[in-house]
């Protein structure tokens, strides 16, 4: 699985992408259980913070699948 | 909407649509997303149009209540892009409006620079306002740009 | 209105106002009735302008239902002056806003071209929009200005 | 008085501007029943236009002194 961070989420894990190796489906709610184990930084952004597969936020028990490229968006602040 | 009939128009019209229903304006929908300079583009002509109207978000020279020199902006593009598409779409739906135009800038914007620029077309000033208001509320809520950074003086 | 308070403000301000009143803004007011094509004006360069909101009314190509190729107005122009004034001026009481102007066209105008331009500067959008949308409201109910003819194609 | 008339007023009256000579103040009221006396076709603009004097609008009872300059304001149509 292909990660994507962006602002808030790039600063706390380092890193713009990584790739996470996966063999099988997991749910959104899992896979954050697992970047704040890889990303202790992440932890204090995972309530406020979405994930994203193409342009549709993903609910918390959304199944991803292991090819999928996710997005963490932290809160947005455009305009 | 207002709706002026014809003069000539007859009760059953030409196109096969009842004569209270009309097919929903298709909207013409630009987004750019990039480090450029925002200048206010030039609107599209169509006589149909009686209203534009534009908003332009610039940068302001304190934030939090510290003076500064500058925000960066940064997007997750192409999301970005579709997000804002899919925002327009559904609210030309609900307010049916014949262009719109936005353009976000990202990068370093310095103070009393634009971040970004909305143009909105419309037979009439009311649904203009309405999508141009809304729109601004929902890209506010949910499309993936977000000042990261502040550059002070 | 957002209010920042910088970081060392103390409880009692300087100024002497009690901490959360705040004295009205100053609204700047230009309002420009000609028979001139409108040009966008350059808006105010003020660090404290986050949001600029305009509205372009046009011609349309027809007028209750049949195409027109111009429309004329006509203005009773030191009153139309004075009432766009004190409206924008009781608006901004509302909706505080930095700037306004308005240009009003009068005369022989073409389908397509504007017969006016409004453009408001303040802090934040959600002023700038309220000002902008009641001001277009209460300019079409009581600002002695006319579409008196229309000429046909 | 001074008598400005615009748009449809200027139309039914054939005159942007006439002076009435008059010796005494009179309501609004009063007046509308003089201009339509001396302009029959002002008689279907009266219910929808407005009496002018500087910026004000004036409601029916206002007194009108007869060195006053009055607009007759039919229904706008500006923006």
């Amino acid at each position: 699985m292909i990660l994507l961070y962006f602002a808030h989420a790039r600063r706390a894990t380092g890193c713009s992408l990584e790739e996470i190796p996966l063999t099988s489906p997991l749910t959104v709610s899992l896979l954050w259980d697992l970047l704040v184990q890889r990303h202790p930084e992440l932890a204090a952004l995972r309530n406020v913070s979405r994930l994203a597969r193409g342009d549709d936020f993903l609910p918390n028990d959304a199944v991803l699948a292991p090819a999928d490229e996710i997005a963490v968006i932290p809160p947005v602040s455009g305009g | 909407m207002r709706i002026h009939f014809r003069h000539e128009c007859s009760l059953v019209p030409i196109s096969g649509y009842p004569l209270r229903f009309q097919p929903p304006l298709p909207v013409h929908i630009e987004i750019v997303i990039n480090d450029s300079v925002i200048a206010p583009p030039s609107p599209r002509a169509d006589s149909r149009i009686g209203a534009l109207a534009e908003f332009t978000g610039t940068v302001r020279g304190e934030e939090n209540g510290i003076p500064i020199a500058a925000l960066v902006y940064e997007a997750y593009q192409p999301m970005a892009e579709m997000v804002m598409r899919r925002q327009l779409t559904e609210l030309a739906d609900a307010h049916p409006c014949l262009a719109v135009r936005v353009q976000h800038r990202i990068g370093v914007i310095r103070v009393g620079e634009a971040a970004i620029h909305i143009s909105v077309q419309a037979r009439h000033r009311a649904e203009a306002f309405a999508l141009l208001a809304a729109f601004m509320d929902r890209l506010k809520q949910d499309v993936p740009i977000w000042k990261t950074d502040t550059i002070s003086i």
